[in-house]
């Protein structure tokens, strides 16, 4: 275990009830720093659940959440993006009437260190909207910077998604379907952005799109039924017969 | 069965559909092609009359553009939408009893059966359906607007954000759904589904029909493929 | 023994009396996600539309058409301002029926004036039923009692029982859907408005006789109806009901019992001067605000209620 | 921001300041100044409730206890600046009910501020019951029924200004609305402001940037309370008595009701809001016994049919002007607008004439004619005015939905 | 210059007081009536009457004083609530020091804590009804000819006036009747309490023999109908249990048992009043004339202003200073030290069979004493500052 010391996020047998449910069971999971890691599965399987627990929306059952070798199991999800790790979610969850720039420059606020300040004209602060204009031109919304969010387009919507996720420059990113309802040339933009805003830094992604997991990943982990059942590159997942039967189909992708 | 004419729409000022024209026949499949945000899902909520429509549209026989959209479902559409809108709050088997339009109106389709065909489902049906995943969701979904009866319905993308294997089960659905004389407006950004179930596609493209054809055709006419589905 | 029976009797009466009120919000807000502000003037319009009818059809004709009258208004208010209103949201449509209320007391001051109306029961529910230790219980009281307890019955079955119950749950989340699936969503909630509205009317043809029946009736009663339906746990018939007993029991035990606070404090060993504000205070002088206490502990510490099944 | 919209923002600042100042001198009038004052009272707390209701998407039903506060705090101090001859001036007596006002807010909001949404609203509803009725009970501190008056020509002057006369108060009161108002619009523009506007919008997502809604909302709670309870001690200074009744519901309804009326989605709707609602009070009053119906009947309305308040229509108009859409948009507003004033005519008739029915009185007359409330042609006409209202701005309404005139007439709407 | 004089009524018009407030609203129109048809005041000048809603709450009292002085009315008539009153009283001194010219007078017809004309005393403000004191003094006077009352029960509002009668009560009974035993003491909130019925079932269990308040409105009213709805039937010793809609309240059951202490009451045999109370019955078939102060209190306002021929409020003040009239029921003084008025007072027994009935019951007031003005006065600690001087 001594890839632990330079792991960004660590999992050691986290397990989430709801009631009698049991919905993730004993997962194991280890993500090095600067890995871009995919996680698939059937639905329902509890991706979407483990990206709660990681991210704070909720605490898990048992088992222990490391980030950078620091438990941060049971801490609230500010604390957490604190720590440097930030998230986006599956169904668009964004500040519907603020504008475009707005959305994007309140994400950056707490990790450039401006707190909760109510002493000092935001407009002044150079820092904040250096790197909000930086962020609205790398997802390509600066066109539309005044629209109010909510009357954006889907895709646009989905972009902002990205960019309020990474806008605060948290080391390790987690993106919950990023391309779910997008078609091909959108979701080859969103990939490209991805990519592009990831540089450097831990993924972690949950995606139904093969084409997105096998282009993206440098590792994979499939889960189903609350259980990684394989881990590993993406050569190697394809193969995986245990894999192909739950998940992939036969005739896979 | 469905006669739709010189259908248009607006959302505040913006002309979204600007005249479609589709027809579908009794027991018939036929898919909505197009790229994001050119008008399929409104096209299907205008039909349903969520979204103001202009123009005609009539369903065996009555003018149906302008009705409560209860009132449109009473006639035999169903509607699918495209971000599952279940009711959290209820459990999995209110959500299929609410697809009935009455209290024993069990038709082609029952509870029970619905939860046969979906172990998944049959798992949770006490549970509230909010907590079911997404891929659970599409499921309800689909299953509750058949619990209705409908003697047509719209499919608006059902594989969205679907694993592989779900998305599979889905195909099947639909063509059970077929099979059981019922039929079908499916929207889908997945050609291969759209492709291997339909038996006549439209393609729409800046809120009209580009369009329209067998899937054979649609697979020999590589320029409307280039120019308005961009595989 | 005689303090405790009859501060029962009366707590209980009371308590039924906020019952009688509390259901019709109760079904309001859980069916239709609506927390009606106006609720207490349409139990207001109850009484005057039964003294105004009453004068003519005399009391038990007036039972029966003034909650009638008052759901048909209730229907109309749903029909012509609700309904455009809730596309706002929640605030809007709470603020609507604040609008509503304040609208409905001065309109009933424009037509019965701003005094408190000769408004009584009929004379055979004027005799006492019995007599315990010289006092005389009225009939009314009695009456009023079993109405209370019909009307959870009733509401019970139709909350638990029907379809409307559940189609109307749906519509909370999502009204276009359920308006897909058939099912006539506009006349579900404007049946369920005028229901609810109506029981507020039928609380109110008895809480007028037995109260006062005056334009301040509706402010005066309104806050405590929402302190029920919140304790309660909102949208829960149950909740309403067990809170409507509760805060009636502990409001009049409140009055009837002769301490003061300082006495109270005394027992937890807090000693405080009886010559200080907080040493006078006196149990009985608390009792109009125990209501407000419990509803703000219950929303810190259990807020979803005491058998409501969500937050908010 | 840009160099100009800057010079523009300052330009409309020293307007407000340019017609604060000359106010007085266009309304002198005794009876013009005590409105004035009232006004500014309002101004100040209707725009503290903002922060709350349209800033951070907090209702609250119980804002009056910070302003009550504020206003006690002053009050009580008023009366230690006489009795201990405290180097205090009164005109500084503001920063006390802020400071108080903020007090309180802390230690409510730091239990109420848990919870959002409709929870929210009933403990601040809870809260607000509760410390108006203690206000009854602790009579050292309330005053009881009577509550507690002061004097606040007691203390030392700043620069020869004393309190007595009306006008010296009108300026007290005038200064500290300015440096309130300011201070608010300014703290829209801070990052607390906007992470406000954020929480109101999305409060689950906030707690995945790095903020704690929690604390967002307690902060902005704190701060709303401090002004609130500045404009309690602007009222305890103007009427030099406070009671218990400040800290109730019917006050905190009042709040409410102007801002959202003003429209709380602009950052000057509440302004609007206390402007109108005051001077419906004072003058509406003498004209029709009946007034508060009408207020009542206009609040429904904004509710129904202008959700965003007057403000809201304001801004509406001046985005037309900014587009160059006006000319477009206006027929169609103006035809509304007519619209509403027939019916709203119709109902004032209607209203007028009923109230007379009970109580007697000279019979309701408009331009220049009586409409006698026992002719039953009087009871036609009001119905007609507001039938005739109506249709015009169903009209007016589907003008602007299907875009032409024509269209508008239509009965059913037909394909094009 | 010859327009009327003004007087502010400043007094409850909505909200669950109102009923009180607009019936004595009634009154003062018909008195403003009366003199003006007698040919006004000072010269022909007529008396006007406007009516403002203080909706029983001292700061929205100021705000009506405040818009009264704006339209330049100097006097102001308010009576519902000390609590009111002594807002007022301040707010009224504070004014009148400030502008002098444009002294505001306060005329007082029903706010009875004894603390106007003693501590809080003011030039400006003038009382004519008798203080809760007084009336307390004449009411334990009769308890004490009642040798069987052994327990009573004091109940009244929860403010300065329902206090001054609670603590007047215990220390009267205590130096006249020390045997008898209170055995309830208790406030609860003004103008707020719907169903009296807990209060009743305590004061039965308390073994009441008699119950002493101060009540007035609709909290008198309601408190008595629980009291018959239950039967608790004892003596109630009333300031104002003759006010509207008491009666109307209690029934048939209340004969014989409640008792009120007041300047009049309309069946004091053979003093000239019938025909007034005629009029004005004629006039407002739903109330009673129930203010005979308020008579006085014009009769004197009108002398005052004869005799000087002006409206000036100081003018009219230092008239009405020592001032001493005939009125129906004997004579009338006002103190010149504290402005309280003194007068006979009366203390009477609900009825059947009266000329004059309350609230159209059948039900009417009898006396069962009266008491000349001179023997209701007090010792006051009243310290005047008349201006100028
Ligand atoms: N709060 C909850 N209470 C009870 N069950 C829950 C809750 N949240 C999720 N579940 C259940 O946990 C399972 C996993 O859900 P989750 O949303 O994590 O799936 P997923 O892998 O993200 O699926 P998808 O790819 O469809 O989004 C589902 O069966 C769901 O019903
Ligand atoms: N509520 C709305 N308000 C304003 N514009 C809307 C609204 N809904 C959709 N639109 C716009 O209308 C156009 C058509 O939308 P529609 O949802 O019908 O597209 P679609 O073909 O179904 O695409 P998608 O693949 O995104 O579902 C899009 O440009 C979209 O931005
Ligand atoms: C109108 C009155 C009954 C008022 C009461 N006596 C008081 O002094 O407060
Ligand atoms: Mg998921
Ligand atoms: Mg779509």
């Amino acid at each position: 275990m001594s890839a632990k010391s330079q792991a960004a996020l660590t999992l050691s047998k986290v397990t989430k009830n709801f009631g009698l449910a049991e919905i993730i069971r004993s997962v194991d999971l280890d993500i090095p720093a600067g890995e871009r890691h995919a996680i698939i599965g059937p639905n329902g399987a509890g991706k979407s659940t483990l990206f709660n627990l990681i991210s704070g929306a909720f605490p898990p059952t048992s088992g222990e959440i490391l980030i950078d070798g620091q438990s941060v199991g049971g801490t609230p999800p500010y604390q957490i993006n604190r720590r440097g790790l930030s998230r986006s979610f599956q169904v668009t969850n964004i500040f519907h009437n603020m504008s475009v720039y707005e959305n994007i420059r309140c994400a950056t606020l707490w990790a450039l260190g401006h707190r909760y300040v109510f002493w000092r004209s935001i407009a002044g602060l150079r820092d904040v909207s250096a790197r909000s204009e930086e962020i609205l031109e790398l997802i390509g919304l600066a066109p539309v910077r005044n629209s109010p969010a909510g009357l954006l387009s889907y895709a646009d919507q989905r972009a902002l998604e990205i960019g309020v996720t990474i806008a605060g420059g948290a080391k390790v990113i987690l993106l919950d379907e990023p391309t779910a309802g997008m078609s091909a040339h959108e979701t080859e933009r969103a990939v490209n952005l991805i990519r592009k805003v990831t540089e450097g830094r831990t993924l972690i992604i949950v995606e139904h799109d093969m084409s997105v997991v096998f282009g993206l990943a440098d590792r994979i982990s499939v889960l189903v039924y609350g259980q990684i059942i394989a881990s590993g590159p993406p050569a190697q997942i394809r193969a995986d017969k245990k894999v192909k039967e739950a998940y992939l189909g036969e005739e896979a992708v | 069965m469905l006669e739709v004419s010189q259908l248009h729409a607006f959302y505040g000022k913006s002309h979204i559909l600007q005249g479609v024209d589709i027809s579908i026949g009794g027991g018939e499949v036929v898919s909505l092609l197009g790229r994001n945000g050119v008008g399929r899902s409104t096209t299907v909520k205008a039909i349903m009359g969520e979204v103001a429509p202009r123009g005609s549209i009539r369903f065996k026989g009555w003018e149906i553009a302008g009705l409560p959209s209860h009132r449109i479902a009473r006639l035999g559409i169903g509607y699918v939408p495209e971000h599952r809108d279940i009711f959290p709050d209820l459990t999995v088997r209110q959500n299929l009893m609410l697809g009935m339009k009455d209290a024993r109106a069990e038709g082609r389709w029952t509870i029970q059966g619905s939860l046969d065909m979906f172990p998944n489902l049959a798992a949770r049906a006490e549970a509230p359906a909010g907590v079911l995943s997404g891929g659970e969701k599409q499921m309800l979904t689909m299953c509750r607007t058949m619990m209705g009866d409908p003697d047509l319905v719209m499919i608006d993308e059902p594989t969205e954000g679907l694993a592989p294997l779900i998305v599979r089960q889905v195909g099947e659905l639909i063509v059970e759904i077929a099979r059981r004389g019922v039929a079908i407006l499916l929207v889908e950004q997945k050609l291969s589904i759209a492709l291997d179930i339909s038996h006549r596609v439209y393609v729409m493209g800046h809120g009209r029909i580009v369009f329209e054809g067998t899937p054979a055709d649609l697979k020999a006419n590589e320029a409307v493929r280039k120019e308005w589905l961009e595989v | 023994m005689e303090t405790i029976v009859f501060s029962t009797l009366n707590g209980v009466l009371y308590g039924l009396l906020l019952f009688m009120l509390a259901s019709g919000l109760t079904l309001i807000f859980s069916m239709m996600g609506v927390l009606n502000f106006a609720h207490a003037s349409f139990y207001m319009l109850g009484a005057y539309v039964a003294f105004t009818l009453g004068s003519v059809t005399g009391f038990w004709v007036a039972l029966i058409l003034a909650p009638l009258v008052v759901g048909l208004f209730g229907a109309v208010v749903e029909r012509f301002g609700l309904r455009h209103v809730h596309k706002n949201g929640h605030v809007a449509e709470l603020l609507f029926t604040f609008g509503i209320a304040y609208l409905i007391e001065e309109i009933v001051k424009l037509i019965w004036g701003k005094n408190p109306l000769p408004y009584t029961p009929p004379p055979i529910l004027q005799q006492p039923l019995f007599t315990l230790w010289g006092t005389h219980y009225p009939a009314f009281r009695i009456f009023m009692m079993v109405v209370a307890i019909a009307m959870f019955v009733a509401l019970w079955a139709l909350l638990k029982r029907t379809r409307v119950g559940l189609i109307v749950q749906a519509s909370l989340s999502n009204p276009h859907m359920v308006g897909h699936l058939g099912h006539n969503v506009p006349l579900v909630f404007m049946g369920v408005f005028a229901v609810g509205c109506a029981m507020a009317g039928l609380a109110g043809v008895i809480g007028g006789a037995l109260l006062v029946t005056d334009p301040a009736m509706a402010l005066t009663l309104g806050p405590i109806v929402f302190v029920v339906v919140v304790v309660g746990g909102m949208g829960s018939l149950g909740g309403a009901f067990v809170a409507s007993i509760l805060i009636g029991l502990i409001q009049t035990f409140a009055v009837a019992v002769d301490a003061s606070l300082s006495d109270l404090l005394a027992r937890f060993g807090i000693l405080v001067s009886n010559r200080s504000d907080l040493g006078r205070i006196t149990l009985a002088q608390v009792a109009p605000m125990l209501p407000f206490l419990i509803l703000v502990l219950v929303l810190i510490f259990r807020p979803r209620g005491l058998m409501g099944a969500r937050e908010s | 921001m840009t160099g100009a919209s800057t010079f523009k923002t300052l330009l409309i600042w020293l307007g407000f300041a340019v017609l604060l100042i000359v106010l007085p001198m266009v309304f002198a009038s005794r009876t013009s100044l005590t409105l004035m004052n009232i006004i500014g009272v309002w101004v100040v707390f209707a725009l503290a409730y903002n922060m709350l209701l349209g800033q951070s998407g907090m209702l609250s039903f119980g804002h009056a206890v910070y302003f009550g506060l504020g206003g006690y705090a002053a009050i009580h101090m008023m009366a230690a600046i006489k009795s201990q001859r405290l180097g205090i001036p009164v005109a500084a007596l503001p920063v006390v009910g802020f400071m108080a006002g903020m007090a309180a807010g802390a230690v409510i909001g730091w239990f109420s501020c848990r919870r959002s949404g409709t929870p929210f609203a009933m403990i601040s509803l809870g809260v607000g019951e509760l410390i108006a009725a203690s206000g009854l009970m602790f009579v050292s501190i309330f005053g009881g029924e009577e509550g507690v008056s002061g004097d606040r020509s007691a203390g030392p002057e700043w620069f020869g200004f004393s309190l007595g006369p009306q006008i010296n108060v009108y300026y007290f009161i005038a200064f500290w609305v300015f440096a309130a108002t300011l201070a608010m619009w300014a703290f829209t523009k801070t990052p607390l402001g906007r992470l406000a506007n954020a929480v109101r919008d999305n409060p689950d997502r906030v707690a995945f940037i790095g903020y704690d809604p929690q604390r967002v909302r307690y902060l902005v709670f704190l701060i709303s309370g401090g002004f609130a309870g500045l404009a309690g001690s602007l009222s305890a200074v103007n009427f030099e008595i406070i009671t218990p009744e400040k800290l109730g519901a019917l006050n905190s309804g009042a709040v409410l009701l102007m801002a959202y009326i003003g429209g709380a989605a602009v950052f000057f709707g509440p302004i609007i809001g206390a402007v109108l609602i005051s001077l419906m009070q004072s003058m509406l009053s003498d004209f029709t016994k009946v007034w508060q119906l009408y207020l009542g009947l206009l609040f429904v309305v904004v509710v129904m049919f202008a959700p965003y308040g007057i403000g809201g229509i304001v801004a509406q108009v001046l985005n037309a002007v900014r587009k160059g859409e006006l000319a477009e948009k206006l027929p169609g507003w103006l035809m509304g607008a007519l619209g509403a004033i027939v019916a709203f005519g119709g109902a004032i008739m209607a209203i007028e004439m009923a109230y007379r029915v009970r109580e007697g009185g000279r019979p309701f007359t408009a331009f220049g004619s009586a409409f006698p409330h026992t002719a039953l042609s009087s009871w036609a006409i009001a119905a007609g005015l507001i039938a005739l209202g109506l249709a015009i701005v169903v009209v007016a309404v589907r003008w602007r939905r299907r875009g032409s005139l024509g269209a508008a007439l239509r009965l059913k709407e037909v394909a094009p | 210059q010859a327009g009327p004089v003004r007087i502010a009524y400043i007094d409850p018009l909505s909200g669950f007081m109102a009923p009180v407030g607009d019936g004595g609203l009634k009154q003062f129109e018909f008195e403003c009536e009366r003199i003006n048809a007698a040919g006004g005041v000072a010269g022909g000048r007529k008396l006007e009457v406007v009516g403002l809603d203080n909706k029983l709450n001292p700061q929205e009292s100021i705000v009506q004083l405040e818009k009264a002085i704006d339209q330049g009315i100097r006097y102001v008539a308010q009576g519902n609530g000390s609590s009111v009153a002594s807002a007022l009283v301040d707010a009224i001194e504070k004014h009148n020091a400030r502008n002098p010219r444009q002294a505001v007078m306060y005329l007082n017809y029903a706010a009875v804590d004894p603390m106007f004309t003693n501590d809080k005393c003011s030039f400006w403000h003038f009382r004519f009804d008798a203080d809760s004191d007084m009336k307390m003094s004449a009411l334990t006077d009769y308890i004490k000819g009642l040798p069987d009352l052994k327990r009573i029960y004091i109940i009244g509002q929860d403010y300065s006036f329902g206090k001054a009668v609670a603590d007047a009560a215990v220390k009267m009974l205590g130096t006249k009747r020390p045997d008898i035993q209170i055995v309830g003491n208790e406030l609860h909130p003004l103008a707020r309490v719907r169903d009296f019925s807990p209060y009743i079932t305590k004061m039965r269990a308390a073994g009441a023999q008699a119950v002493i308040t101060g009540n007035w409105g609709n909290d008198m009213q309601l408190l008595i109908k629980a009291s018959s709805d239950a039967g608790f039937n004892v003596p109630y010793f009333t300031y104002y249990g003759g006010g509207l809609g008491a009666v109307a309240g209690m029934g048939k059951s209340a004969v014989g048992l409640v008792r009120q202490i007041t300047e009049w009451h309309a069946n004091i045999p053979d003093i000239g009043m019938d025909d007034i109370v005629r009029s004005f019955k004629a006039k407002h078939r739903e109330l009673d004339y129930y203010y005979y102060r308020v008579k006085v209190m014009f009769d004197m306002l009108s002398k005052a202003m004869n005799d000087t021929k002006s409206v000036e409020p100081r003018d009219v003040a230092l008239a009405l200073e020592g001032m001493e009239i005939k009125i129906e029921t004997g004579m009338a003084s006002m103190r010149k030290d504290n402005h309280q008025l003194i007068q006979p007072l009366y203390i009477s027994t609900l009825s059947e069979n009266v000329k004059f009935d309350v609230d159209n019951t059948g039900l009417g007031f009898k006396t069962d004493i009266r008491i000349d003005g001179p023997a209701t006065s007090m010792a006051s600690t009243c310290q005047m500052r008349r201006p100028g001087a």
